[in-house]
């Protein structure tokens, strides 16, 4: 059978306008369902024609699912409000500023106009291995081309690896670990709450996953609580094109500052590993510390312990270092 | 007296066409009964079609029919077939699927079996001059006069590769002049650098795609080209077809850049498919296609040595370069060699090259061919000279650039005119060059400052094209172009030339182009930076052509000789007797009247064909001008663009940010600055994708290329470039041709880039990496010391 | 019920990339079904205790069935091999886990416990009492007979071990090796601390063969296992099992189940463990004739 | 003949098979119509299970209420192409990243070629054709372009054009810097950005003159 990279193979469109509705269908269906959210990680597979569901449940008619509202001192936010909105919200921009940044971050205005905070979390890794349609680990085959000796892997990970090495794309996902963020989940049995730094999982666990998101769950909503609201922020995303491109490590951080000493911290960094990582130890070193370069610099290297670099990422190990070094000491030296 | 039309803005005629989406491009078009085609690409770098069977997909509904090898015309190899039974990169066209919509030809191709022997490939030149290294063809790894041979180099001159020193094997083209040996000998610094360039896509935005249908057997072929007359005669050349049995079709292209000059080789399959099955047929190019059959510039693995004399001048010059051919072939380096010798004038020079083929993505010229790489990596190098012998960058190049009576190359050739160095003032002053030196290398926290420039030139113009023109008797001028229309504006700006001549003014000029059942001249190609020179000399030779004849119809009818005539707003009036004169309308009338040369009934005989054809096609509707451009001329013609750049560049993440860019041209007289300033920018802005981003990357496993999405090959987008650019032009006209204008499409590719490569080295405090692209990852494990890639390895980053 | 798994390798061609997980299913059916037939067929038959032999005197109490070192190598390899059938199959029935250092781990100390074994059965125990003879073969018919027929004859008596013992044996050392020689070459395509990782070692079709036996093997196994721990829990066999955790059986399992003249203990016991196996196999050589009568 | 007329065939005839019969008969006018998809999957206009989409929709495009017949599968860009006529929207990647397919959705700017058509069947969508007034008056955001030159091939241009359009309305005096991101997200090959980022901002100075 020939290869074509072109044209998107038939599937019956639901579009259910509850969540109810899209549960049941997603448990009708199970793993030959399809959640259509903004589409524009989904349409590349279409497209490519190496998925092809054969039912696709496009939640755009889901109202329930958009809108940031208060919620518990925090803000809950609709899985299907679109980056935009997310960017652009008060709220976010004067308490939770991080977010806000992030979502700025991603591609372009059009993709933010109809990509959403939910689709960005789950969307899956850009390895361009996997994308190929190759038969790796992640694809359900028994091999890790990017992992070879001689592979092209400059963008892959350089810790959390295992048989795969492809990292998380999404530039919200650290943002959100930063904040504490809770993921709202849909499933058969009901809802449940999942901690935004356990939301992600590593091919260690299932390989052909990015998120906990089992066939038939859905997830609804992201909570943010107050607790770092207003806080000392820094993120950076660095990439090869400053817009529509991945990260090649993105850090953000949440910090409380009082004078010049940190009192608590969140650090996560993207880009780095098959899920955002969100890094403790740093996060204890940093307590009490003073924001300054020497601090940072020992923060850089404790985050970079246990990274292993691949052929072609080993600038990954700087980067990672310095991007946590600069969020512990501020941009300027 | 009439408006002035040259040097003035004045918005393309197209222009509102293209805003409004009435502007159709090849891809807009319908036919009554069109069907789609789709291409099935090889899976493997090099392989041999042992069968296929397309039964299963035959018998699915909508589904028409198979174009294979079989049924498209043999080339000699190395050329490109349109389909091949032997593909020689991943993502060769091996068959295309007809079928009444692109669901199901789409769904065919995936129910078409193509067995495939796979074959030996080679991705990276060096490894195919190893001994016993592999050869992208059966037949060899480097083709010249003489065929195909298989060129390996010995053990011992890859020995030197481990110290990341190019191998200095032996060579298939070498040309010297002077003794470069004694030119080193003479020098008092010598600078020596190996120096690796990268492929890279030229992505123009429209893909190549085509439409074309039969009737009364003749081919019509809606196709993106930057070209019209002569694309039409390659299509039909191609095709085995006289090319009046050819109407070609392109009003508009989405951009070449170099990849369609004469069209492409794929706007043959619709062609070829239409003929088979007795329908229109359309192939929509997709990006992912484009990717691969879209052609990219090739890279350079390379080695120089630069030897200067205290003063600062280049004693020698030692230029070795190593060229990814591509599985077709490309002459880069070849034209690397001249442009080195042109731009930094040594006293001695030895050029050496081998173009090896590979199994990657055909090459082809890219908006300055050979001289955009090798300006962007010698300039740095240049500039290590420069901080040896402690001379100002700007100095040492306004000592070394070339003076009117400057030659240059293995031909010694001349130059019509050269204005590099007060390119290089004007751009200094602009870009305040003298104030910027000191912040050269300073430091605000992370980030470093560095400032570069950038010198480079470019063929610009060519000779002996025609020119057809017609005076209606509605008095409106009918300028034809048979050059093509991508967007330099040139098919309107080069019309200026007849219109200022005959004192027309704009509103009264009608430019013909684009359709050739529209009967256009004899043109150039569109490439190379010609067509503003070579269009200007025959628009104003066919405008003197009708002049004369105006002349001659006015003494006729108002008395006088017709000398005494002047032609002006649409009148043709007595010298200081504006009131004996008539309209240009009339006049036109008469010459339909008097038939013969005046209405093109008699044409000149040192015409080309395709113009006797079109003119005789229009003869009899008005007095037309027509001529070859005899204007003659001695020496090349060369464009110049100085560019400079003030970079930031974060040391601690290896990002560069591009600050501010200026660039000014030699380019003679300017026929409309805005689009001038349009070309400068445009190309600089390619030569900055081409430091900063762009690049293939191929597995070495599969030698299957990754860089297939916008996304992974990276060309800038408007966040990448500065938001404080600048130009301007020297402006001094060139003395060998009428109107004074040379080309400009070419020579900011290479000022852009090596700016922005001259600039990073600075910032670097004058480490030069010799290598392109420079992303975050190989300015970072530059910095920390830790190169993750090995010193000449082609296709990373 | 598809056999193998297949892709298309990134020239599309057709590769082999491993078994079917459907066989894992069929596997614990078929050791089902084996468990089920056998205790139908052996369900309420009723074993005469045959009367003390003569020969008793001189038996001791409780005879030495396995050594230490046996008993610490049959059950660390026990403990390997079910971490390796839980984290091979466990995940592929849906419960995900960090499953793949503990396989490869337990990999390399199922590798460590068959490496002491080898050296251990040569050197220290009777290594011929597990290879089969023609006579452990007719009375392995004699027992398969007695169970078929449901009969009461008494079962014939074997040396240490049984036919059955030994096949049973010979059939695991077979599977674990296929499993283990492709096991440390899939080692190649993840991190371990051995060496760097390499997907490209073996071409794709090698590859294929590979994933495919050790699927095969994997599965096998999972069938071996069941059973065997079937027979360790059946009533009428707890006595053997005791012995593989306390080494001894007393002189009635010995005397019923046993031939003195193959499995020989007490006086003549020394004399055998310490022969040189060549010597204990002429022995037994010189003795089957005038057994075969 | 129109496309509506052709529904209308297309509702009396039993198959979608004599439904394409009749568009291919149909000839030259309407040939666009059957281009993109032969069919598959539920009947013409039958609206199956719960929530499953019907094929035949009205779509709001310009302005103008449009019949047409829509797959599941298939995406704004090729709905407007290929079975509206509405060429002005051009495919350069069909993957979301060169913004020539750019179109307005409700006001605000998306990737033509990515998004569903079946996902806009209740919104206002806004193609470059729809900008021109009746009588032929340039949007104040295409004579801006016209002034200041802009673009060179211009494959780019209807997308940027319509980047343009959601930049005016949504912030009325940009600075060159707000212009450039909000433009971020069109590619122009030919490096043209200086000049389209001129007729943005004289784009703005037209609006506001307007307003």
């Amino acid at each position: 059978m020939a290869t074509i990279r072109d044209m998107i193979a038939p599937f019956e469109l639901f579009q259910p306008t509850s969540i109810g509705d899209a549960v049941a269908l997603l448990g009708e269906h199970g793993a030959d369902a399809w959640v259509l959210a903004g589409g524009l990680d989904s349409f590349d597979w279409f497209k490519d024609r190496i998925k092809r569901p054969g039912v696709v449940v496009d939640l755009g008619a889901v109202e329930e699912l958009r809108g940031i509202r208060a919620s518990g001192g925090g803000l809950e936010i609709g899985a299907m409000t679109t980056l935009t909105d997310v960017e652009l919200h008060p709220d976010v921009r004067a308490r939770f500023s991080i977010l806000a940044d992030a979502a700025r971050h991603v591609a372009t205005p059009q993709i933010r106009n109809q990509g959403t905070l939910g689709g960005n979390v789950a969307q899956d890794t850009r390895c361009w291995y996997y994308r190929s349609g190759w038969p790796c680990y992640r694809a359900g085959g028994n091999i890790c081309y990017a992992s070879a000796p001689k592979a092209m892997n400059r963008e892959h990970c350089i810790m959390g690896a295992s048989r795969c090495v492809a990292v998380n794309p999404s530039d919200t996902a650290p943002a959100l670990i930063a904040l504490d963020a809770q993921m709202v989940i849909q499933g058969p049995e009901g809802e449940r709450v999942v901690e935004a730094k356990d939301f992600f999982i590593g091919p260690g666990i299932d390989i052909t996953r990015m998120t906990v998101l089992e066939p038939g769950d859905l997830l609804t909503a992201i909570r943010i609580p107050d607790t770092w609201s207003e806080a000392t922020f820094y993120y950076e995303k660095v990439r090869d094109r400053n817009s529509w491109d991945f990260s090649l490590v993105t850090v953000a951080a949440a910090l409380r500052v009082e004078g010049a000493t940190i009192g608590d911290a969140r650090i996560a960094v993207n880009g780095v590993a098959p899920h955002p990582v969100r890094l403790q130890h740093v996060e204890a070193y940093a307590r009490g510390k003073t924001r300054d370069d020497d601090n940072g610099r020992q923060a850089g290297e404790l985050a970079i312990q246990k990274a292993r670099a691949l052929r072609h990422n080993d600038y990954k190990l700087s980067l990672m270092k310095n991007l946590v070094r600069r969020a512990i000491r501020g941009m300027e030296a | 007296m009439a408006e002035k039309l040259i040097g003035t803005d004045i918005a393309p005629p197209d222009l509102v066409a293209k805003i409004t989406g009435r502007a159709k491009f090849a891809e807009d078009f319908r036919a009554d009964g069109m069907v789609f085609a789709k291409l099935l690409l090889s899976p493997m770098p090099h392989a041999r079609v042992r069968n296929i069977d397309a039964s299963r997909a035959l018998r699915m509904e909508g589904v028409i029919d198979v174009l294979t090898a079989q049924d498209v015309p043999e080339v000699e190899p190395p050329r490109e077939p349109v389909l091949s039974n032997e593909p020689l990169y991943e993502g060769a066209p091996i068959l295309a699927v007809a079928a009444v919509d692109e669901t199901t030809a789409a769904a065919a191709i995936e129910a078409i079996e193509v067995d495939l022997e796979p074959l030996p490939f080679v991705l990276d030149p060096l490894d195919s001059l190893r001994p016993g290294g592999p050869d992208a063809w059966t037949q060899g790894n480097v083709s010249g006069r003489e065929g195909f041979q298989s060129l390996k180099w010995t053990e011992e001159d890859f020995a030197r590769m481990e110290g990341g020193h190019l191998p200095l094997g032996e060579p298939l083209t070498e040309w010297s002049k002077g003794d470069v040996e004694a030119g080193f000998a003479e020098a008092d610094v010598i600078v020596e650098e190996s120096i690796v360039h990268q492929s890279l896509t030229h992505h123009p935005l429209e893909p190549r795609s085509t439409m074309a249908y039969w009737q009364n057997g003749k081919l019509f072929c809606h196709t993106s080209t930057q070209s019209t007359a002569v694309t039409r005669v390659a299509l039909a050349g191609a095709l085995g077809l006289d090319p009046d049995d050819v109407v070609l079709i392109a009003e508009f292209c989405g951009g070449g850049f170099g990849s369609k000059i004469s069209g492409t080789t794929h706007m043959q399959v619709p062609a070829l498919f239409s003929r088979k099955i007795g329908r229109p047929v359309m192939l929509r190019v997709t990006r992912y296609e484009e990717s691969y059959i879209g052609r990219a510039r090739p890279g350079f693995q390379g080695w120089v040595k630069m030897g200067l004399r205290e003063n600062g001048r280049v004693t020698a010059i030692d230029l070795y370069i190593v060229q990814d051919s591509g599985p077709h072939g490309a002459g880069d380096y070849n034209t690397a060699g001249s442009i080195t010798d042109l731009t930094y004038q040594p006293e001695n020079m030895r050029f050496r090259g081998v173009p090896v083929l590979t199994n990657t993505p055909p090459k082809s010229a890219q908006r300055g061919p050979g001289g955009a790489q090798i300006i962007s990596m010698l300039e740095p190098i240049f500039d290590k000279a420069a901080r040896q012998l402690e001379m100002d960058r700007l100095e040492i190049r306004l000592l070394n650039a070339p003076g009117h009576d400057a030659t240059f190359g293995p031909q010694d050739a001349s130059l019509t005119s050269v204005h590099a160095r007060e390119a290089l003032e004007r751009g200094a002053e602009l870009f305040g060059w003298a104030e910027k030196t000191s912040l050269s290398g300073q430091r605000n926290g992370p980030k470093a400052t560095g400032i570069g420039i950038g010198l480079s030139p470019f063929t610009a113009g060519n000779r002996g094209f025609d020119g057809l023109l017609i005076i209606r008797p509605d008095g409106k001028l009918y300028i034809h172009q048979g050059i093509g229309n991508l967007g330099t504006h040139s098919m309107a700006d080069t019309a200026r030339a007849a219109a200022e001549y005959l004192g027309y003014a704009w509103e009264n000029v009608e430019v013909v182009w684009g359709d050739t059942s529209r009967n256009l001249p004899w043109s150039c190609v569109q490439a190379g930076s010609m067509t503003t020179h070579s269009h200007t000399r025959a628009n104003r030779a066919a405008a003197e052509d009708a002049k004369r004849k105006i002349q001659e119809i006015a003494a006729r009818e108002l008395g006088g000789s017709p000398s005494e005539y002047e032609v002006d707003d649409g009148r043709v009036f007595r010298r200081g007797r504006p009131a004996q004169g008539m309209g240009l309308g009339q006049v036109a009338e008469r010459a339909i009247a008097l038939g013969g040369r005046y209405d093109g009934h008699e044409l000149p005989d040192d015409i080309n064909r395709v113009t006797v054809v079109a003119a005789g096609n229009v003869a009899g509707q008005g007095l037309m001008g027509v001529a070859r451009d005899n204007y003659g001329g001695e020496g090349s013609i060369y464009s110049w663009v100085a560019g400079f750049a003030l970079v930031e560049l974060d040391v601690e993440t290896g990002v560069v940010d591009i600050k501010e860019y200026c660039g000014v041209t030699d380019c003679g007289t300017v026929l409309h600055p805005r689009s001038l300033g349009g070309q400068i920018f445009g190309g600089s802005i390619q030569g900055m994708g081409m430091a900063m981003s762009q690049r293939w990357v191929f597995d070495p496993q599969w030698g299957v290329p990754f860089a297939k999405r916008l996304y992974t090959a990276r060309p800038p987008g408007m966040l990448d470039v500065p938001l404080d650019l600048k130009w301007d032009a020297v402006g001094i006209p060139d003395p060998q041709t009428p109107v004074g204008a040379k080309g400009i499409g070419e020579p900011p590719v290479g000022a852009g880039a090596a700016a922005i490569t001259s600039a990073v080295a600075d910032a670097l405090g004058g480490q030069c990496l010799c290598r392109t692209p420079l992303t975050p990852d190989i300015i970072l494990a530059e910095i920390e010391g830790r190169r993750t890639f090995g010193p000449l390895e082609q296709h990373v980053g | 019920m598809e056999l193998f798994r297949r892709a298309a390798n990134p020239w599309n061609q057709e590769v082999l990339i491993g078994v079917s997980w459907d066989l894992m299913w069929a596997a614990v059916i078929a050791g089902i079904a084996f468990m089920v037939a056998h205790a139908l067929l052996v369900m309420g038959k009723t074993k005469r205790l045959a009367e003390p032999a003569a020969e008793a005197a001189g038996i001791p109490e409780k005879i030495e069935r396995h050594s230490m070192g046996a008993r610490a190598f049959h059950w660390l390899m026990a403990v390997a091999m079910f971490a390796l059938l839980v984290t091979a199959f466990v995940p592929v029935i849906g419960l995900q886990f960090p499953w793949v250092t503990i396989h490869w781990v337990a990999g390399v100390a199922l590798i460590a416990t068959i490496v002491y074994h080898v050296f251990h059965s040569i050197l220290k125990e009777d290594f011929w009492s597990m290879w089969t003879r023609s006579v452990d073969v007719k009375r392995g018919m004699m027992l398969l007979k007695n169970v078929f027929t449901r009969s009461d004859a008494e079962d014939p008596k074997t040396g240490k071990y049984g036919v059955d013992h030994q096949l049973y044996h010979h059939a695991v050392m077979v599977l674990t090796v296929a499993a283990i020689v492709t096991g440390v070459l899939m080692m190649f395509r993840i991190d371990t601390p051995f060496w760097e990782r390499n997907p490209y070692l073996l071409s794709d079709g090698a590859w294929g063969i590979v994933y495919v036996v050790h699927g095969l093997s994997g599965v096998a196994l999972i069938t071996m296992v069941m059973t065997h721990v079937y027979f360790a829990i059946r009533p009428e066999k707890l006595w053997l099992t005791r012995s593989m955790i306390f080494g001894f059986i007393d002189r009635s399992h010995y005397l019923e189940h046993f031939d003195p003249e193959h499995w020989k203990v007490g006086s003549g016991a020394g004399e055998a463990l310490e022969a040189p196996s060549g010597g204990a196999l002429a022995e037994t050589a010189a003795q089957s004739p005038h057994e075969s009568v | 003949m129109n496309e509506t007329d052709l529904i209308e065939i297309a509702q009396k005839s039993v198959s979608r098979r004599t439904f394409i019969k009749g568009v291919i008969a149909a000839g030259a006018a309407t040939s666009s119509l059957g281009y993109l998809f032969r069919t598959s999957g539920p009947a013409l206009g039958a609206s199956t299970l719960q929530g499953t989409v019907g094929r035949l929709v009205t779509l709001n495009v310009n302005g103008q209420q449009r019949r047409v017949d829509v797959l599941p599968q298939e995406t704004l860009a090729m709905t407007l192409r290929y079975k509206l006529g509405l060429t002005g929207t051009k495919l350069g990647c069909d993957r979301a990243e060169c913004g020539a397919c750019t179109v307005l959705i409700d006001g605000k700017t998306h990737y033509g070629c990515s998004i569903l058509t079946q996902t806009v069947r209740n919104s206002e969508i806004t193609t470059i054709e729809g900008l021109e007034a009746a009588d032929g008056t340039l949007h104040p955001v295409q004579q801006a372009v016209v002034d200041e030159g802009g673009f060179q091939c211009a494959f780019c241009a209807p997308g940027f054009v319509m980047s343009m359009v959601a930049l005016v309305e949504s912030n009325p005096d940009p600075t060159r810097e707000e212009a450039a991101h909000a433009l971020s997200g069109n590619l122009c090959r030919c490096g043209d950005y200086d000049k389209i980022l001129n007729s943005a901002l004289r784009a703005a100075e037209l609006t506001r003159r307007q307003a």
